[in-house]
């Protein structure tokens, strides 16, 4: 299966890496199913009601790229997948900035979206990245949320 | 790092914290010596503030060595390190 | 909630839909699901074993645009949605061509994945399209798969 | 369409077939005169071959009347047409 992972600070392209995608297993793609994350004005740290300003987020590199191969394969384990290809931003965002992008081609729909979502759903509880979100009102460390837990955990058999 | 060695010597060590810990602990990173995980926390105590100690032992950190996960409770776990490791401690992570 | 709909004989592109849809609704979008089916050489209708060279979707003028209307609806009621929008194609196609668009904005990721992929289930059982595929072996009317049954019946609460 | 009409008039109709239906009666469009669904399966019976005919009334079709579909058995319905309804007959449909 193809798998990219690029964590990088600059925007990314959606309809280049979907271009790509759909040209490269040629008639034998039959669903690519993608998912965009973006930057929400909504606070999601408690205890400061303020709007977001910018959300920052930090890695660890190496180590980032090898949480999300660990969860690509798992996705390549469960699913006939052709291809996953996963775009992670760092660096300070502003509101309405892309952040994330996970995009699956497979010859079935379900596939592709099971596997776009269970990427998703790992990269907010395994993947190694934090984010920190300022506000007008202050600053704070966003963390997972239970809702984020149970929603991966529903993946494991 | 190798779990057999038979003599345990001092080694260099990048200990590396990240995110809310970093802040806590006032440092990204941190150049030790130390033989196994009992004499890198003595140093590490040393080291830090004490209340930084006590974010990096809090249950929610995870450590990891050389970017592996160190699986169950790092806290308990017998680590004996070769010189270049590099050691992290990471608060919960989230992604996406 | 702003939903489109269109049938069209002409190619889309996904990037111009997802650009208008990703700033239609500012800060307030979180997340960004969708899913583009693609014509596939592999044959489904039942005793032909020869490639698809093309597929011919038929519609129902108006009758189908109510269709999918109903579909996006039901997807509104069950999920709060900012935008759906779903472009699907009817004539001729060739392998590797694109069929249909579906695309979902969302605050959430969850409700965003899950109204893609409720429309999805439910345009393979209840829109009113009809699909002929012609292969090299000679024509057949395509209907949908027990398993297409299956997947739409699980949202029945 | 109405239910409730105590004359029952006949009526100019538009009847459509579609997809496969609509090879197996060898046309996509009827101009038709009818009262109700009786007096139009009289008609249809008269137009099209005993297997058209007998292909319309297979379980998997369904009607559709001004592009409403009849809900449940539209062959145990009771249906008055008005003049310029569009009749339509649909084998099983599949998008996506």
């Amino acid at each position: 299966m193809g798998q990219q992972i690029h964590i990088q600070q600059h925007d990314f392209s959606v309809d280049e890496i979907y271009t790509a995608m759909r040209h490269q297993y040629g008639s034998e793609v039959g669903a690519i199913a993608s998912f965009v994350g973006l930057v929400r004005d909504h606070n999601m740290v408690a205890g400061d009601g303020g709007d977001v300003q910018t959300l920052t987020l930090e890695h660890y590199p190496g180590m980032t790229e090898k949480s999300i191969q660990k969860i690509l394969d798992q996705a390549e384990a469960r699913w006939p997948l052709l291809a996953i290809h996963v775009v992670h931003r760092v660096g300070t965002l502003a509101p309405s900035e892309q952040i994330v992008l996970v995009i699956v081609a497979s010859a079935h729909r379900d596939a592709a979206f099971a596997g776009a979502q269970y990427v998703m759903d790992c990269l907010k509880t395994e993947a190694v990245f934090w984010k920190n979100e300022q506000s007008d009102l202050g600053q704070g460390w966003v963390e997972s949320t239970d809702a984020d837990k149970v929603r991966a955990k529903r993946w494991d058999v | 790092m190798s779990q057999n060695s038979v003599v345990e010597s001092q080694v260099n060590l990048n200990v590396k914290f990240f995110a809310s810990l970093r802040e806590q602990v006032g440092t990204a990173e941190l150049h030790l010596r130390a033989a196994n995980l009992e004499t890198l926390l003595n140093e590490l105590e040393a080291h830090l503030s004490e209340a930084g100690f006590e974010h990096l032992l809090s249950p929610n950190i995870r450590m990891a060595v050389n970017q592996d996960l160190v699986e169950g409770n790092w806290r308990e776990a017998v680590l004996v390190f070769a010189d270049g490791d590099e050691v992290a401690f990471l608060p919960p992570v989230t992604g996406g």
